[in-house]
């Protein structure tokens, strides 16, 4: 039998599901250092703006119970130096490339994905960042802002649209609704929970920026759920993200109706996690002989 | 002496077995580590990430400064100051470590300059490492080391580098008693080289002060920073140190830990 | 200096800040049996409904990162049940009974707060309950909805009202703000977010009634976020719960603007965590010369 | 043999001590506890709450069965099935960790009928408790104890309880070559009483079919029963099973784990 893992997004084939996610994997040189990214399904860039932005100031992550709180800012160089100094590289892997953008208004994210239109195989739209004042995750709290978005995102762009949800909301799946109704390609979910931390020797929040975003595996179990949630309420794919940490929950989230993962922070505690899991999904395939992802999609049902 | 090349080596995720581990002062811990694979050059001022254990809480791996690293067996030097310190401090022979490295950038060697290496307490890791490596060479420099109360790590400091070394502690239990900040300039002033070049690593306010120190007086100075990691590698952007005189931030882990004092504000 | 812990929902006077969360704690008699409950600020029951409810079919809890799923569905044997059986033990403990509600309906709620109005020192009204089909959180997911039954509560009651929010909601503090404005004489929050586990072996949820709620450390942060934003917003006395294991935690959810802290799922770690969470607070004050709770309550700020 | 009281003894948070802790079989362990502020009557069939470690991943306690009790001395037999499991099994000599109990009930002895022990693999734990106390009370009681091939925990059974054991392998390699619940019949019916009692703990489906062949039978049957729990005392309702011949459900933490078998459906 022959393990065919491949999985299309429009008409982007990805070789495999396993993406790097944004804002954990730089634009995938430093990692190629490390192991060959070119194994993977794709790799999404750290989220780019329109200019360079500096970021937040530091401390920008606090260790919490089984995760991190992260305030990074979207800390970044901005679009041109996206194309004259990162592109270049990422081109080289055999790999797709999926450019995340961010943007303050409709104006901006249209202008980055116009730009970006053609350069990448695929857009991830992050209107999910808790920690910039403007723009952010406030365009992915309200239904209308983000149809918008997508929309506006829509009208310029021939290569797929994810859009990459906040689980700051009450029904994450009303948002994904938007967004296929919209014309998104597909949905990718979750960007990290809103939270805080203190150190109360000094009174002060440990973030610099004073809150931060949730990830790692603390929130699996509420990424699961969402993901669930929206695999069952949209038809374009879903992309699971968030606390999948080894091969196991890869699995869970395709059985909640993932047709892809991200990962992110387990790339902190081990740089090569995605490959690793990547390996444990084909194993536990061959094992329970299951020739393709489609066979586990969503199996799981509410009883 | 000449430019060494800071340029990375071949990063990995070594599996470790601890071959020692022991106590050397209240607190503060040798351990020993045996890296089978491992045989890429090091840089004193290079780091490494370490996997506190299987468990997700704490999440985190924990950056150390290399000690030692002679081949496959590379020696860290740990003080217990949290939960992640204290699990690792109680690995014990044979026990399995994950050892990501080596990471960042080391101490880069100017030969036409006298160095002295200016260490408060823990901070005395790389500096170590780094005055291990002059000593192999035959190099001359001075050793400044400061601690609150003389500790057994001080006198393996005095063994070691012997007449090099200039103690100060915070108590006067062993040689001056003062700060390092503020007794460095009469050592400085006592040393008889004209030329020299500063490598300081301990406390942000001690290093502060070595670096206003060495601006008044025209001394570059090298200093090793920490911060909070969580990758260690350069991709989360976490560890992020404000650049001196520009708007923006640069990471401690991969553009780091060393910095010239010019670079950084911290 | 004389260390005073005492604080006030309304007009009732708690002898400390430490109360046992519902659920976690049962009605009082099972953790007296292994230490002094009287000691507790005061005591949360078990939500109870009208009628005698079986509860959700096992399993019923999962364990996860740093947390736990639970699915129980409010078990209970009914307002009747608890007058006659449980608040005669209760009452004879020295500290505050608050008696969690949970109803279907509005007329539900204002059944069972008015039968125990004057009975119980507080009436906790839980419109956050991930884990049953009709009411619970649905209540607590639409502003309306949730004025409703904090007025009509309000209206048969004159005890202290606490109103338990759950944090599946896009902005807490705006349902915080609506109970105020209702009446509510205090807040508390959170209650567990919605999340799912599932076994990949038998492709089912390791949850009976499928989904279940998070507690424990792996929520904290995103408690103390909760906490803080709804400090901020209302005037009235904020409970704060999730994920509270040890002092530390205790103390960040004071310096986030809490006034009381509920321990829920610590208890299942330590039977006694309550007790030695209180006393750790106590001890935290006395080192940092602090004497009351007021003089860190909300001091930290963005900046 | 009278009517022991079930009511549970006082509960605490206890720190013990780990005395030794060693592998008995693959992935089996016998590990014995040394609990200095002990001193509370235990019941067969009781159990404690074992805390994995400081971490809070794993975040819950673990049950585990009392294997034999004496004073402030407790033995513990530990399968590895997962991470808390594992994790437990590793802990050593002087290693500290705290156990709550005695919790649930114990099992109700009948002292008018003759007592059947029915155990499955880990199943075991209770009975062999149940077995020697009833040892060191001179009483008469028959142990079927089934596994999968014959393993050095059988090999202990059988010296330590005799005659009295009565072994079933799947493969034949020790005693009959069935399962327990397909062998019971045909052992009961040699056992020379006519009025028994049978104690059985294992896995769910075998402890169904002792019960189907007790109810046939007219045997009163007493089964330990196993659920994931959270706190193990009885205020989370965690850990439920649904009650037989009503709607509505049943602690087993509290009201069991031993129930007589028409009180639940497992
Ligand atoms: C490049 C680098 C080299 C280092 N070399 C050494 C060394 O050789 N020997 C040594 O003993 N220590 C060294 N440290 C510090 C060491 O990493 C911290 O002491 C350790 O991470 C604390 O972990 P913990 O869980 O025990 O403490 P925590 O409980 O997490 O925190 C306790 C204290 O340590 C600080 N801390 C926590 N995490 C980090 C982190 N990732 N980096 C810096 N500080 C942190 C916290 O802010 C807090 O003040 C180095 C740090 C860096 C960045
Ligand atoms: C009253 C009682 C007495 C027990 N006595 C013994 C004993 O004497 N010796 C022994 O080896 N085991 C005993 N067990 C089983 C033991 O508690 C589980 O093997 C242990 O909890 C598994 O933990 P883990 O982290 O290794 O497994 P996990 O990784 O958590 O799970 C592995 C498997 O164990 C099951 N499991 C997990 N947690 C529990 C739980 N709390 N209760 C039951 N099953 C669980 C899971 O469903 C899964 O199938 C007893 C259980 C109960 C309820
Ligand atoms: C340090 C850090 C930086 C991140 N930066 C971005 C970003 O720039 N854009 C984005 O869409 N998501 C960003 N994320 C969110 C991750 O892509 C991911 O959605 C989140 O971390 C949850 O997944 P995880 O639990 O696997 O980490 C970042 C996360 C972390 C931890
Ligand atoms: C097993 C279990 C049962 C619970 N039952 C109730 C309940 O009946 N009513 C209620 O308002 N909250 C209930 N909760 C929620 C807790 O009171 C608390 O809000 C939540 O667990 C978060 O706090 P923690 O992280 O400290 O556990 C329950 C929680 C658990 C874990
Ligand atoms: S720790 Fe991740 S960039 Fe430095
Ligand atoms: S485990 Fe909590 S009630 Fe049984």
């Amino acid at each position: 039998m022959k393990l065919d893992l491949s999985t299309k997004i429009g008409t982007v084939l990805f070789k495999n599901p396993v993406l790097a996610a944004s804002g954990t994997s730089g634009y995938g040189a430093i990692l190629n250092d490390i192991f060959d990214v070119s194994q993977l399904g794709g790799i999404i860039t750290k989220s780019i703006t329109v200019k360079p932005r500096k970021g937040n100031p530091p401390p920008r992550i606090i260790e919490t119970s089984c995760g991190m709180l992260n305030s990074i800012g979207l800390e970044n160089r901005g679009i041109q130096y996206f194309l004259d100094e990162n592109l270049p590289r990422l081109k080289t892997f055999k790999t797709n490339v999926i450019a995340s953008i961010a943007g303050n208004s409709d104006e901006e994210y249209a202008m980055l994905a116009e730009t970006l239109n053609k350069q990448v195989d695929a857009i991830e739209v992050n209107i999910s960042c808790p920690n910039v004042k403007e723009g952010g995750m406030s365009f992915g709290q309200e239904l209308h802002s983000t149809r918008k978005v997508v929309e506006t995102v829509k009208a310029v762009s021939s290569i797929p649209i994810i859009v990459k949800l906040t689980p700051n909301v009450t029904r994450i799946e009303d948002f994904a609704k938007v967004c296929e109704e919209s014309g998104a390609d597909a949905i990718s979910l979750v960007n990290t929970y809103k939270g805080l931390s203190i150190d109360i020797r000094s009174r002060r929040s440990n973030i610099g920026a004073f809150t931060g975003g949730l990830s790692g595996p603390a929130i699996k179990p509420l990424a699961l759920y969402a993901v669930w949630k929206t695999a069952k309420t949209v038809g374009i794919p879903v992309i699971g993200c968030g606390g999948v940490m080894n091969y196991v929950d890869a699995i869970e989230f395709f059985m909640a109706g993932a047709s892809f993962i991200e990962i992110g922070s387990a790339t902190f505690r081990e740089p090569d996690a995605s490959l690793k899991i990547l390996r444990g999904i084909k194993q536990f395939l061959e094992d329970e002989n299951i020739c393709c992802l489609n066979d586990i999609k969503g199996v799981i049902h509410e009883c | 002496m000449k430019q060494v090349s800071t340029r990375m080596s071949k990063v990995r995720d070594y599996r470790a077995v601890v071959l020692s581990n022991r106590a050397i002062d209240d607190m503060v811990f040798l351990m020993e580590l045996f890296l089978p694979d491992f045989d890429v050059p090091v840089i004193p001022g290079q780091f490494v990430m370490i996997q506190i254990d299987e468990s997700y809480d704490p999440f985190l791996r924990r950056p150390y400064s290399i000690f030692e690293c002679e081949n496959a067996t590379m020696k860290i030097l740990l003080k217990v100051v949290g939960r992640g310190s204290e699990i690792i401090s109680r690995k014990t022979e044979n026990d399995k470590i994950n050892i990501l490295g080596p990471l960042g950038t080391g101490f880069t060697d100017d030969e036409k300059r006298y160095p002295v290496l200016v260490a408060g307490g823990m901070g005395i890791v790389p500096l170590w490492f780094l005055a291990t490596r002059m000593k192999q060479k035959g190099m001359d420099f001075s050793l400044v080391f400061g601690e609150l109360t003389a500790s057994t790590l001080g006198e393996e400091i005095g063994k070691t580098f012997q007449e090099k070394v200039l103690f100060v502690t915070d108590d006067g239990t062993r040689g001056a008693k003062a700060t390092v900040s503020d007794a460095l300039p009469s050592i400085v002033d006592s040393i008889s080289h004209e030329i020299i070049s500063i490598y300081s690593c301990g406390p942000s306010r001690m290093m502060q002060k070595v670096i206003a120190f060495g601006e008044k007086s025209d001394i570059p100075v090298f200093v090793s920073l920490e911060a909070r990691m969580a990758c260690g590698i350069g991709v989360c952007l976490g560890c992020s140190v404000q650049r001196k005189g520009a708007d923006g931030f640069v990471t401690v882990c991969k553009k780091g830990p060393v910095f010239k004092s010019d670079k950084v504000v911290f």
